[in-house]
């Protein structure tokens, strides 16, 4: 079934009874081409290129609770490509790329809403690192536009340029940047993947691996044993949890991250902010609630919740960079557990066990990710060969010295 | 003045406090009452004058009124007033206040009326009665669930340019002014023994319990009357009525030191280890703050204990139009009659599922107010007196535009009658408040005999749950459990308290036969009233599979208003458990999360706003540099002078050449005192610091200083700095401004985690000690004339990375350093920090005769670059020593941080990056930090980037623009002519690679 | 001008003034103190009692244990962590302390100047804690006299220690950050009282 | 969250901050055959679990003492809190 503006009217006038399931929920065939362990929004998206890119459709998709309800659900929604580094820029801009053009790909309205993202540099050394980014950002075909002080007052007049203790000097504009309807991203790619053929698979635990002579042959779950040629694990903030079983020790480390909305208002922000000075930064839903969010609870946590000084820090921050929001409140406040990897930069790899994949470490920025992380995995999947915009996400890049390190922070996880 | 607010106004003035004044003008005014005869107070509603009185909620000020409609919805724009009289509304919210103050999605019914608020109705255009966007309505059947998602999809540039801002324009509630908030906020930090959460009777008995057994008790309420539902009902406590129970219990609180009372205090989460967040509204009752006086505080509580006592929240029964205004929850009615003496209506109707609707019945009765109703779904419902009942009994329909005038049911008999009435008053049953057990991993757990869930599962470490928060809902029983809990929880802290005799209290059992939506009906039933969620959208998001109640929740919108679905989650919950053929319990819930109500950004940040957002720190001669009109910059929280202007100089360039020139030709002042001090001493100093610094310590001679370079354990450089050897067994150490605090913590861990043996100790000492770099070739003899003259400073007795302890100005302790950032003959001299005015105006004094100049940190950053000296561009986490051009510094001969590590391959790849200089082939032209490199010709892509530049200046010695940055190979391209390209803003400059080390590269300056 | 002050060096005091600021509130008021010398006393790996006798002998007294202050004399010493302490005396007579506190523990003991690394305010009057209560999450309704608690203040580490339980304090922060900490104590007085 | 201090007792989560893994503590040997392979473990692999975790806290705000807390990730509890140094000690580090 398409969706489109007709077959809406058509429906609302004959009662609404032609909408069929978003997705169907099989039971477990006896096995698979690939299983993809994780029904967020990267196993989802692999699925749907799996089968939309390279014709492999016998594929399942196991999720231990419901679809997108990790970081999927959980997130801030900002999609952008302002990253620095070669390792990282082209697949960020990859990803952009296939966010403008997802909800025709996929027959579902996300809302991808590019309404530009301002980074705002407070020092002379902040726009001297945004002039190197945003020059990155251009060579790798991206957008960017550096900002004075003058020309971030004339987007956002109402922040503070009257007594901020951090004076704002500029800020690297990034256009093409936006927001997406997080939720809509996961239905979108579950029912692209189920209409092509995917099994989505709800409520269903991955327990062990079933490893023979150094090949994955499957994966045992709460719903019995599930045979595959190729397990791609693609669960995030369990990464290690998951991979633990296959005997691996990970990169990763799990840490929450808190995420608040406001109530509903009508417009305040049109485009992305984010402080240079604090742990803040914000953009207004379609509803109108504003988003935002700031740093780490900084500990080890698999707990999808935080704690207060995380909360008074961020929204210390969002006073200090617009004071018209003292009587604004805070509605809702959730939290997600991130893999941050100890460079800050994923991976999208083999492990050293035949048949068995991993995809993580996405730290905080996996949202914005999705589409290309799919792409990039089914590829490896498909192919098992590296997508060209993928090549550096290699879990052997600490043991090489090759890290990816947006931030400049070393193996420190919760810095990234 | 319009004819309108003239005639309220003209009316509301005839008011006097007296209770046959209060009908004559607030026509639903009733008697009795908790507002006992108060002030009166003069509001305004939409412009419109109003009366009311000390002690009322706009809401029940505009209902004693006969207002009943006081919103919009948010979706289809239905006329909406308030459902509950309560923090859960979902309907009757206003912008309360205007200009910076203005506070939009505030709800009436919990907005404490004052003399002079100011209230506008939201989200309606041009207003509340005529919303043009209530246009919405008519088309909800193309608006249901989750429709946007199947459409505005073509084409694609149309839904960021047309559906998109007309989506945005439409949605949200109220508005902001775009005005700063002008009050101040808050936060302090309380500890106790008990924090009781919610002093209703359960609360309040708990309170007595721990407070008269001594023990530390904070008893919090949301509301700014304590008691609860106490002050909603009739029935008395012992031989007291509820409210004189309550203020009885209040005075003994009172006179208790070991008590703290805090009425209007929403306890807003349960965080870990008994940490609760609390938000008191210190002024938000009152027109303005009094000067200096917060509006709203944050606690963050610590407590050894709590008891939730917070409660019970009335649910709704879903029916067609079960939105007018007028419908509202039964106990709601009964609260506004019984403690606001208001009625919503003079005539009004009762809609339940269980006894307690029944009392809505008889007190609305017993205040004079006509019942021409009761309609209950059992069949077996018990008697009413001076009521119609009818048993068995559904309402199907209402009528009535902007208000409700009728309801339509469908009796047991089948036959449909329509009975009139202004409201109706609907019970659906009590659910717990269990949300605070739900803030960590509690999930609760359903009672078929409440039909209701109640605190189950993990909660939140040493919390009890009492009273009808716990589903006990009968007043005997949660003066029971509120004394007992208070007695258990103490016992664990080992206090001993006494439950004692508890008086005598109503003790009915809960009569409730589930019943959550009536199914008759083709239109609309509300769920969510709010966000205009109704059961058809739960239905079509069942048939779609969104079935999982988070799936449920984030597709329908259910219960993401602002008041978080505490009114509509269970209705939605149900529905959704009959649609799947499984059990409520089965379904489960969605996730509560703080904040129990939505909180301010102002009290979320406190005092820590405006210049206040972080501590500012000042550089010893902070003082004198604004005397001479320095310019100031933000170095992390350090405030430095960035150049000297002097009369005449209309650009920053104009200063800073200035002061380089001045400082390279004779002698320059700067004030250095934000690097980092560590002062480093014990038996093992000199080892501790061979494993912090890449290179070789252990052999520093005693007097002399050293540069060092410390690599985190990855093998990256992160700080450089200086050691400088006082004693065999002390050193002091100098760090970067910005890394001072990294760098002491890792100083710590090494020596307690890694080297715990070894004899060092370490203690800062930046702020102590006002350091001042004096440089320039007239540096030696500035000093001489301050340096007391037994401590020779000569070249030879005296030179180059040289380190003493000497005295100043007739005696005054110092500490004397020749070290050079700049590349000049130059030192850093330091004195206790209250002398650093002294110190810097004693030099600027002596430096008279030579010219001396103070400079600021971009002169400062000039004459490093000009020297290639790295600094933070430079060491920004990803470069190694051998990046830097100074890998052959790391020692292979020693252990030390970083050491193995560096020598992965990737990090010493023949192309590696070193640190260069850049001077532009056409010296008029500018380079810019943050340009990429590229060979000079071939393209210019990411593909074929060389490198960067890190940090850039003008040299006024060189009369050049110069950068220096990383370029692949660098260090074996010197000569070569590359282009710095900065697309960003359109610059490619051509620039020949050169040694980082501009001017005097051979050292000779700063030896002499 | 104290017995070492007699340089050409003028003291300014850590809010940059020649005065000490005073700020009086109904029921409190505020100090600047700038009259006290320190200096910090880290024992050596085992020399942890060769170090407290010592020094006992210099103070009168022996160190403060973990959490807590003393007074001997002129003396005052205050616990800053394991096998740490910060000793005070009065400015005028003991600028040079550390060199003295450095002979009195000679190799068992590493010694630091610290006088101008520090501000501090001393609190008096009957608000106290309802002032402090909104400053510091220390408890101090249930402290007791020779409390030292090392704890922060609007995002500044400062010590905290009990004088009078309720009726007075003394709160010891950055030097460079004074005006920081004192507009933090004043705006949380006038907040109170 | 609250850290019972060996030392000061229940103090506030915000006043420390935050390493990692408490096997940051056992820093190899850099003399060793497999230097580069052992490093390179310690620094970069993580167990992660979910669940009892010993991890590093350095009291920032305090006293300064790097501490070793064993805490369920989660749930948050705190079992356990010791002073680093004498775990580091216990775990055979010296000079």
């Amino acid at each position: 079934m398409r969706y489109s503006g007709l077959k809406v009217i058509k429906e609302a006038l004959t009662g609404h009874k032609g909408w069929r399931p978003t997705w169907r929920d099989p039971e477990p065939k006896k096995s698979y081409d690939v299983v993809i362990i994780g029904g967020g929004g990267h196993g989802l998206a692999t699925a749907y290129y799996l089968a939309k890119n390279h014709n492999i459709t016998n594929v399942a998709v196991i999720e231990k609770g419901w679809i997108g309800g990790g970081n999927v659900g959980r997130n801030t929604t900002i999609i952008r490509s302002n990253y620095l580094l070669d390792g990282n820029e082209p697949f960020y801009e990859l990803s952009l790329k296939l966010w403008e053009g997802l909800e025709q790909d996929f027959n579902y309205n996300a809302m991808v809403s590019q309404r530009g993202i301002l980074n705002l540099v407070h020092t002379d050394a902040q726009r001297d690192a945004a002039r190197r980014r945003g020059n990155a950002m251009i060579l790798n075909g991206s957008d960017a536009e550096l900002l004075d002080t003058d020309g971030v007052r004339a987007m956002y007049p109402f922040l503070n340029f009257n007594n901020a203790r951090f004076p704002i000097k500029g800020g690297l504009l990034h256009r093409r940047g936006g927001t997406v309807r997080h939720d809509a991203v996961a239905w979108g790619y579950a029912r692209g993947a189920d209409l092509r053929g995917v099994d989505i698979i709800q409520n269903c635990e991955v327990t062990g691996f079933k490893i023979e002579n150094g090949k994955c042959l499957g994966v045992e779950t709460t719903k019995g044993f599930i045979g595959a040629n190729k397990v791609a694990s693609c669960v995030a903030g369990s990464s290690s949890r998951v991979m633990e079983k296959a005997g691996m020790r990970l990169p990763i480390e799990s840490h929450v991250l808190q995420a608040f909305v406001s109530e509903g208002l009508k417009p305040v922000l049109d485009g992305v902010i984010t402080f240079g000075a604090g742990h803040f930064y914000c953009s207004q839903s379609d509803k109108g609630g504003l988003v935002f969010g700031g740093d780490l609870d900084m500990y080890n946590s698999y707990a999808q919740r935080g704690n207060l000084p995380v909360v008074e820090d961020v929204m210390e921050g969002g006073m200090a960079l617009i004071p018209a929001l003292g009587r604004v409140r805070m509605l809702r406040s959730w939290g997600g557990i991130m893999d941050m990897s100890m460079d800050g930069s994923p991976f999208i790899d083999k492990t050293h066990i035949d048949g068995l994949y991993f995809n993580g470490g996405w730290c905080y920025g996996g949202f914005k990710a999705t589409p290309a992380s799919g792409w990039c995995y089914a590829h490896l999947l498909a192919t098992d060969t590296p997508h060209k915009v993928a090549t550096a996400y290699r879990l052997d890049r600490f043991r090489k010295g090759l890290m990816i390190d947006e931030k400049g922070q070393g193996a420190q996880p919760n810095l990234h | 003045m319009t004819d309108a607010v003239m005639n309220a106004g003209r009316v509301a003035f005839q008011a006097d406090g007296g209770t046959g004044a209060r009908k004559g003008v607030q026509v639903n005014r009733l008697d009795g009452g908790l507002i006992k005869g108060g002030k009166p107070l003069s509001f305004t509603f939409d412009g419109k004058r109003f009366k009311g009185f000390e002690g009322d909620t706009l809401a029940s000020a505009l209902l004693a009124n006969g207002v009943r409609l006081m919103g919009r919805s948010f979706k289809y724009h239905r006329p909406r007033g308030p459902l509950t009289s309560g923090s859960e509304e979902p309907n009757a919210l206003v912008e309360l206040r205007s200009g910076g103050r203005q506070e939009p999605n505030t709800r009436a019914t919990v907005a404490e009326l004052y003399d002079g608020l100011e209230a506008n109705s939201q989200n309606r255009w041009p207003s509340l009665q005529h919303d043009f966007m209530a246009i919405n309505d008519r088309f909800s059947n193309f608006l249901t669930a989750g429709f946007y998602y199947k459409t505005f999809m073509w084409p694609a540039a149309f839904w960021e340019k047309l559906y998109e801002p007309i989506i945005r324009k439409a949605a949200g509630l109220g508005s902001i002014s775009f005005e700063a908030d002008p009050d101040a906020y808050d936060k302090g930090f309380l500890h106790c023994d008990l924090l009781v959460i919610g002093a209703g009777p359960t609360g309040l008995m708990a309170a007595l319990t721990a407070g008269r057994a001594g023990a530390q008790v904070i008893i919090a309420d949301e509301d700014f009357l304590l008691g609860g539902r106490l002050n909603a009902e009739t029935f008395g406590i012992g031989d007291l009525t509820g409210a004189a129970w309550v203020e009885q219990a209040q005075a003994e609180l009172a006179a208790m030191p070991n008590v703290r009372v805090m009425p209007r205090t929403t306890i807003i989460g349960a965080f870990d280890h008994g940490i609760y967040g609390a938000v008191e509204r210190t002024a938000d009752h009152v027109l303005a703050p009094e000067a200096g006086k917060p509006r709203q505080i944050l606690w963050r509580i610590y407590s050894k204990r709590a008891m939730l006592a917070a409660g019970a929240t009335e649910r709704p029964i879903a029916f067609e139009n079960n939105d007018r205004p007028g419908v509202m929850l039964a106990g709601a009615v009964r609260a506004y009659a019984n403690r606001w003496a208001v009625t919503p209506d003079q005539t009004v109707a009762v809609f339940t599922n269980n006894d307690d609707g029944h009392r809505t019945a008889a007190d609305l009765i017993a205040k004079g107010v006509k019942v021409t109703a009761v309609i209950d779904t059992r069949a077996d419902a018990p008697a009413v007196e001076g009521a119609e009942l009818f048993a068995g009994a559904q309402v199907i329909d209402t009528k009535g535009r902007l208000g409700l005038e009728s309801v339509r049911l469908r009796l047991a008999s089948g036959i449909t009658r329509d009975v009139p009435c202004g409201a109706l008053a609907v019970s659906g049953g009590w659910n717990p408040n269990v949300h605070l057990t739900c803030h960590q991993r509690g999930r609760p757990a359903w009672r078929e005999d409440i039909a209701a869930f109640v605190p189950a599962g993990e909660l939140p470490q040493n919390m009890v749950v009492a009273g009808a928060a716990n589903g006990d809902f009968s007043t005997a029983a949660a003066l029971r459990a509120g004394a007992d809990g208070a007695v258990a929880a103490l016992s664990e802290l080992g206090i001993e308290a006494k439950a004692g005799d508890l008086p005598e209290a109503e003790d009915a059992p809960v009569n409730v036969t589930p019943f959550w939506y009536v199914k008759e009906g083709k239109g609309r039933a509300w769920l969510d009233q709010q966000n205009d969620v109704t059961v058809k959208d739960v239905k079509l998001a069942h048939q779609e599979n969104f079935r999982s109640v988070e799936h449920l929740k984030r597709y329908t919108t259910l219960g993401m208003a602002t008041d978080q679905g505490k009114t509509s989650n269970m209705g939605g919950l149900a529905i959704m458990a009959e649609l799947a053929g499984k059990q409520i319990p089965e379904v489960g819930t969605t996730m509560f999360r703080p904040p129990y109500t939505p909180v301010s950004f102002g009290v979320m940040a406190g005092r820590s706003v405006g210049e206040e957002f972080r501590p500012t720190r000042k550089t010893p001669s902070h003082k004198w540099a604004e005397e001479q009109g320095a310019v100031f910059v933000e170095v992390g929280q350090w405030l430095r002078a960035q150049w000297f202007p002097q009369a005449g100089e209309t650009h920053w360039r104009q200063s800073v050449d200035r002061e380089v020139l001045q400082a390279r030709n004779s002698v320059g002042v700067c004030d250095v005192t934000t690097l980092g001090k560590i002062d480093v001493q014990g038996k093992d100093a000199a080892e501790f610091l061979n494993k912090m610094y890449a290179n070789a310590f252990a052999k520093l001679p005693v007097g002399k200083v050293r540069y060092g370079l410390m690599l985190r354990e990855d093998g990256i450089a992160y700080d450089d700095g200086t050691a400088a050897r006082f004693a065999e067994d002390h050193f002091v150490v100098t760090t970067t401004t910005a890394n001072a605090v990294l760098v002491y913590r890792n100083m710590e861990f090494a020596r307690q985690c890694l080297f715990p043996d070894m004899d060092v100790q370490l203690i800062s000492t930046t702020e102590a000690w006002a350091q001042f770099a004096v440089a320039g070739p007239n540096a030696r003899k500035l000093l001489q004339k301050v340096v007391d003259p037994e401590f020779d400073i000569s070249n030879e007795a005296f030179p180059f990375m040289g380190c003493g302890e000497i005295t100043v100005a007739g005696g005054c302790r110092a500490r004397l350093f020749r070290i050079s950032f700049s590349g000049e003959l130059a030192y850093e001299i330091a004195v206790p920090t209250r002398y650093g005015d002294a110190m810097i105006r004693k030099l600027m004094e002596a430096g008279e005769e030579f010219g001396a100049v103070p400079y600021g940190t971009e002169a400062l950053g000039v004459m490093r670059i000009e020297k290639g000296h790295a600094a933070g561009n430079e060491l920004n986490g990803t470069t190694s020593a051998l990046n830097l051009g100074m890998g052959r510094m790391v020692s292979k001969k020693k252990d030390c941080i970083g050491n193995v590590l560096s020598e992965r391959e990737g990090m010493n790849q023949d192309d590696a990056l070193k640190l260069v200089g850049f001077k532009p082939v056409d010296s008029s032209a500018t380079v810019y930090a943050g340009a990429h490199l590229m060979n000079s010709d071939g393209e210019v892509s990411a593909a074929t980037d060389q490198g960067y530049i890190t940090s850039v200046a003008y040299s006024p010695v060189l009369k050049s623009s110069i950068g220096i940055g990383f370029l692949k190979n660098g260090d074996a391209r010197k000569g070569e002519v590359i282009r710095a390209v900065n697309p960003l803003e359109g610059h490619e400059t051509q620039v020949e690679v050169v040694s980082a080390h501009f001017v005097d590269p051979e050292g000779e300056r700063l030896r002499g | 001008m104290g017995k070492f002050d007699n340089h050409g060096l003028k003291a300014i005091s850590p809010l940059g003034g020649h005065e000490r600021r005073v700020d009086v509130f109904t029921g409190l008021q505020i100090r600047e103190v700038t009259d006290r010398a320190l200096a910090s006393l880290a024992a050596r790996q085992g020399s942890e009692d060769a170090v407290k006798s010592a020094v006992a002998s210099y103070l009168g007294g022996a160190l403060p244990e973990p959490a807590c202050w003393t007074e001997h004399g002129v003396f005052a010493a205050w616990w800053m962590g394991p096998d740490l302490w910060m000793v005070s005396a009065p400015h005028d007579s003991h600028e040079l302390m550390a060199g003295e506190l450095k002979q009195a523990v000679g190799e068992a003991g590493s010694v630091v100047e610290q006088t101008d690394g520090w501000c501090r305010f001393d609190m008096e009057g009957p608000r106290c804690c309802d002032v402090l209560e909104r400053l510091s999450n220390a408890n101090v309704r249930a402290g007791k006299a020779g409390d030292a608690t090392r704890t922060s203040m609007e995002h500044l580490g400062v010590f905290l220690l009990c004088q009078m339980p309720g009726q007075g304090y003394s709160i010891i922060g950055p030097r460079s950050s004074a005006a920081s900490l004192h507009h933090a104590l004043v705006a949380a007085a006038k907040s109170v009282i | 969250m609250i850290i019972n201090h060996p030392i000061l007792g229940p103090r506030d989560s915000q006043e420390f901050t935050y390493l990692g893994d408490a096997s940051l503590i056992d820093r190899p040997d850099w003399q060793a055959d497999n230097a580069a392979d052992q490093f390179h473990d310690y620094l970069y692999l993580r167990d992660n679990p979910a669940g009892e975790h010993r991890e590093l806290w350095f009291h920032e705000q305090g006293d300064r003492s790097w501490l070793v807390v064993t805490r369920n990730t989660v749930t948050h509890e705190i079992l356990n809190v010791e002073l680093a140094r004498d775990v580091a000690r216990a775990r055979g580090r010296s000079k």
